[in-house]
């Protein structure tokens, strides 16, 4: 079990003939995704050549590519300009989970995005986001699969490598993981913490949960008092950016520390208000996770 | 990307907003001619990307040319937070009634434009939402249709009571509105929109920040980008695509990921370093990337140790060796080098930097607690 | 009993101080409608002088007369350029239903603001219509409410002074009448016949339905289908414009046939076709409904 | 309002629509030069508000000045569906290599604007949609959102295979919108829009009908109004505010509302008579307008009886009266009056006619009958 995702999930690709798109193509089909097809507009009826012979039909449209293999996912990789419009493609295509890998999408290109996809009942996963991976399930997006265990884990960051970090530091240490997801480092994502708590503790398979956050925001609040309130599984937090100053974005479009709210300082009190126990570095996750199973 | 006030006014007066007219000077001989020109008293405004000029003492009062030119003479050059005036704003004095704040940001919960208002314009919106919350007025932005006519009423008709000024700042919340989408921008503020004893409405200051990631469909508000506001060090890292931000510590750091980047940070401070910058080299693997990474960080001279630390994932660890090879080339590094590799061909990595003498650890606390033992030395 | 509205519904009157909106707010006070307030910017904190020493407080926006007043309903007799925008005022500050009597309205602003009130939730009447009497109950709109008197039968129609003669026919035959709604003769309306079919089914009071159409669209045709899939209650139709010419505007906006489908005769044969007696002329309504009561 | 097909491209242009070059002449000498200035073939097309221009030989290809000048000799005056050619536009012929239809109006049921596309193009639509549905592709446009980008290639890949063909179409769409939505628009059509041997797309008819309700906000839009196009009774009409629709009977009809006038026209066919016009005063009750409608119904010579069937809601029946007293003294009119009068402030209203000699019927089944008697008499 695991969530969002499982073997029966049917993908697509938007902007599969690009340079990243191709590549994580390839990766995501060698972990064992089911690649039902990509789009390219003016690149219909063409194939892309996967991994170990296998074939996969290109579409103009999302509209084409849905109603030809049934795909119920999509992950998009097309540049910034059009990455929004991607989002409401598929959501408009009957797309039930969209992935969105692209950095640099415009924010108020963005509001809307996001507003079409509630409208159409589409979950979107970022955008800025290294997708998501459910261990021996599907890969979407482009988390390395080769860190990943099967195991009671799962885990939920804004982050891309620091969520590397800790599923490898997981691996290691015999932890293995359901499903592990990264929400994304922009400002205005389309699945929160919460929803991937909630998903967690509906999920049989997963017995502890990795939160990692980092400054900007109240999402890691507002996702502790959900823990707080609405969980029976334990949760471990790691917050990034203790020594970030104020007002500097850090990398991440959302990583800014605006008023007080934003630090970390404020975010680890919070969870720890809550029962979260938090690392004070990422190996403590370690450490954390093994006593939170015990 | 912020803008500076008089950046901001020109954008809000394309809008159709009121705003008084206003010069930019660079030197005081400027700022004296623009005080004749004008005539009477002028108000003569630091233009720097920062809040508190008032108090840091960058805006005063003129009521003579002389007077505009020996304020500027005293801001162009001084220091706000951190930041030095090359410009000032010269604009007439006006006469003030009451002093209103109108800003529009993003809500990130509510993933949409939210207006906030208050009357008690002209101080810190912050300070005032949290004190008395009851003296601001706040509306979430529906993306799907813009401010609705009947909205930008209720935002005015809670600034004021008499329905010509309601009239005049209903339209400016609308134009307000307008600028904000149109430019792309992540905040748009008037603090503070004046009234005049004779009854029109003003905006008298004006802040402005452009999203980044809309500047590329937007050459005409890309180019009022201020390089000189920024780092020089900053300004590098924007070309060569890196994200940056200088800190005041020893230890140098250059990592893929913004996440990783600021966990590695707070493992410098956690084994009693600090950090000399945040640095992401970012998802590819560009060795040139490493090489402009290692030359902005070599430029601060605070730098003791530089510290690498990369999780290959898209980012290829050859390529991140590569790259530091071909700096040592290039530039002449004084500090020393720890570096962390693991992930995607980390093996060809590690065998390319053993070549060249280096050794690499593969635990980020172990070379994160080796470059501070360094820098501390 | 009635539809839509009762004694209970508390009315706002956007445009109160108006030529038509003062007129009408006495008519509606006069037949004992409960008018809470009324709206006009500029003017809050005045009042409006109603019949009888009715004293009518007037706020500057709807969210205030909401507030202040717990209003669930309002009218509208703001000038057309304005009437959309009142519409998502009133759905904006909760209002339920919306009542607009506005003529003129430009059928762009009503894509929006019909969008826009279903997003709120709120019923929209109209535009350009007349409104809608619950006899012995709330009037609001225009419908002279002398015409009506109480009794088992149900009016719904797409025009104004056509409804006041199938009442005024009606009355005069002693066929008393639950609730008369205008349903308004614009292309894009907010409440059409199926809505008023269904209340009319749910009511109790409500024995026979009187439904008044005329040419353009295929709403009539729609309400046919419905009326034989999911009434019990009989229904009598009767269509106006059996000799208005194709491709010409009679005078409603919505009244212009345009192809096959809009005509007199094709709404005559479906209303048939699904069971609904159609009256050859106003006169003959009165026969009809008597026939279906007995 | 429908525009003419050169005022429908005007605003295409202006949208960015690639429309090829195109004047209007009012005179075979004016299309002659126009031939000339543009050389080679052109076309000489009839400017009128109706289909079927080609069928009726208002479309005609000219491979000389002259014989632009010999067929705009033969379309200026010409009758095309009862309206006289008072203009032709003169626009070089186009090498064509498909043809198709791309329309957007208001979908009723879906409360939004709808586009239908064809590649059937160039014949008429409602009939393609009818007996070949499958070669029509028909896209509800979500007004919070507009025509969104997919969409619009959604709709152009329906019509071409070749990306680049498709890219150009789609253009097409998101500007066609634009041009809809900001003209106020109930009806906007390409017909046909061809492809051209070299792969160039582009719009060589245009169709468009403006909402009427829309024409206050666009004084420039509502400038485009042929007056010339209309019957003069249709004009005065609008002019006095009243909808008027003139017929080919002889009861002359003046009727409050719309529902209800169309219902007396049926009921006079009902009692075997024939109405002369459809004609709704509306509901404000100013006497001028009963005179108005008394003099275009009596302009036309058909009239054998003028009925008047009033309900009095708003409309008063004083008003009514006084109205139709104050046109006797103003216009002779020659035939009948016969008038029904019910509702708000009728019995003033009967007493007035009662002083003037007129009896008042207050059931609309015997004023018709009536007013049926007399035309047919």
């Amino acid at each position: 079990m695991a969530i969002f995702t499982d073997k029966s999930t049917k993908l697509l690709v938007q902007g599969i003939t690009g340079r990243d798109g191709s590549f994580h193509t390839r990766e995501m089909i060698a972990y064992g995704t089911q690649v039902v097809g990509g789009v390219t507009p003016g690149k219909g009826g063409q194939t892309f050549d996967g991994p170990g012979g296998r074939k996969v039909p290109i579409f103009n449209s999302m509209d084409e590519a849905v109603a030809a293999t049934g795909a119920n996912a999509s992950v998009i990789f097309v540049p910034p300009a059009f990455a929004a419009s991607a989002i409401m493609e598929a959501a408009d295509a009957g797309i039930s989970l969209v992935v969105a890998i692209t950095e640099g999408v415009p924010v108020l290109d963005m509001t809307r995005a996001h507003a079409f996809a509630r409208d159409r009942g589409a979950r979107v996963l970022g955008p800025n986001c290294p997708g998501l991976l459910t261990v021996g399930g599907a890969k979407i997006g482009i988390l390395p699969g080769r860190i990943a265990s099967p195991g009671p884990v799962g885990v939920v960051s804004r982050s891309g490598t620091l969520t590397y970090e800790a599923v490898h530091l997981l691996t290691r240490a015999g932890l293995g993981q359901t499903t592990c997801v990264g929400i994304g480092g922009d400002p205005l994502i389309g699945t929160n913490f919460i929803d991937c708590l909630s998903a967690f503790e509906k999920d049989p398979a997963t017995e502890a949960v990795v939160m990692i956050g980092e400054i900007g925001g109240t999402d890691e609040q507002q996702a502790a008092a959900f823990a707080k309130s609405s969980m029976s599984k334990p949760v471990v937090g790691f917050i990034a950016g203790q020594t970030a100053p104020p007002g500097r974005r850090m990398g991440h479009a959302g990583a800014i520390i605006s008023g007080a709210e934003g630090t970390a300082l404020e975010k680890v009190k919070a969870l720890e208000a809550s029962g979260i126990t938090v690392a004070k570095r990422p190996a403590d996750i370690v450490g954390l996770v093994k006593a939170a199973l015990a | 990307m912020d803008l500076h006030e008089y950046q901001a006014k020109e954008l809000f007066r394309a809008a159709g907003i009121p705003v008084p007219p206003g010069e930019v000077a660079t030197t005081p001989a400027e700022a004296e001619k623009l005080a004749a020109k004008f005539g009477g008293t002028v108000v003569v405004k630091a233009q720097v990307h920062s809040g508190g000029r008032g108090k840091a003492g960058g805006v005063k009062l003129a009521k003579t040319p002389a007077e505009a030119r020996a304020h500027a003479e005293k801001i162009l050059g001084m220091e706000i937070k951190g930041l030095t005036v090359r410009k000032v704003l010269v604009a007439p004095g006006e006469q003030i009634a009451t002093e209103a704040y109108v800003g529009v940001l993003i809500d990130r919960a509510k993933q949409a434009p939210v207006f906030i208002v208050s009357a008690a314009g002209g101080i810190d919106i912050e300070t005032v939402a949290k004190e008395t919350p009851e003296k601001v007025r706040k509306l979430v932005v529906d993306p799907r249709y813009g401010l609705l006519p009947h909205q930008a009423y209720w935002l005015a008709n809670f600034l004021y009571d008499d329905e010509g000024l309601i009239k005049q700042a209903s339209k400016i919340m609308s134009q307000l509105y307008d600028c904000f989408v149109s430019n792309g921008a992540s905040m748009a503020e008037i603090n503070p929109m004046i009234t005049t004893p004779s009854g029109e409405v003003k905006a008298i200051d004006a802040k402005m920040s452009i999203d980044d990631n809309e500047l590329f469909r937007r050459p005409e508000v890309a180019k009022m980008r201020d390089t000189e506001a920024e780092p020089p060090s900053e300004a590098l890292a924007r070309t060569a695509g890196l994200s940056f931000v200088k800190l005041d510590g020893n230890v140098g750091c250059c990592v893929n990921g913004a996440g990783l980047a600021m966990a590695t940070m707070d493992l410098v401070k956690y084994y009693g370093g600090s950090p000399a910058n945040f640095l992401d080299i970012g998802g590819s693997s560009n060795p040139d990337k490493v090489v402009a990474a290692l030359q902005i960080i070599t430029s601060d001279p605070n730098v003791k140790a530089i510290l690498f630390n990369i999780f290959g994932g898209i980012t290829r660890c050859d390529d991140v060796a590569n790259g530091i090879l071909e700096a040592m080339k290039r530039i002449d590094i004084k500090p020393p080098i720890v570096i962390r590799l693991t992930g995607t061909n980390e093996e060809v990595a590690l065998e390319i930097l053993a070549k060249a003498g280096f050794f690499a650890y593969t635990s980020m606390d172990e070379v994160v607690e080796k470059a501070v033992q360094l820098a501390s030395a």
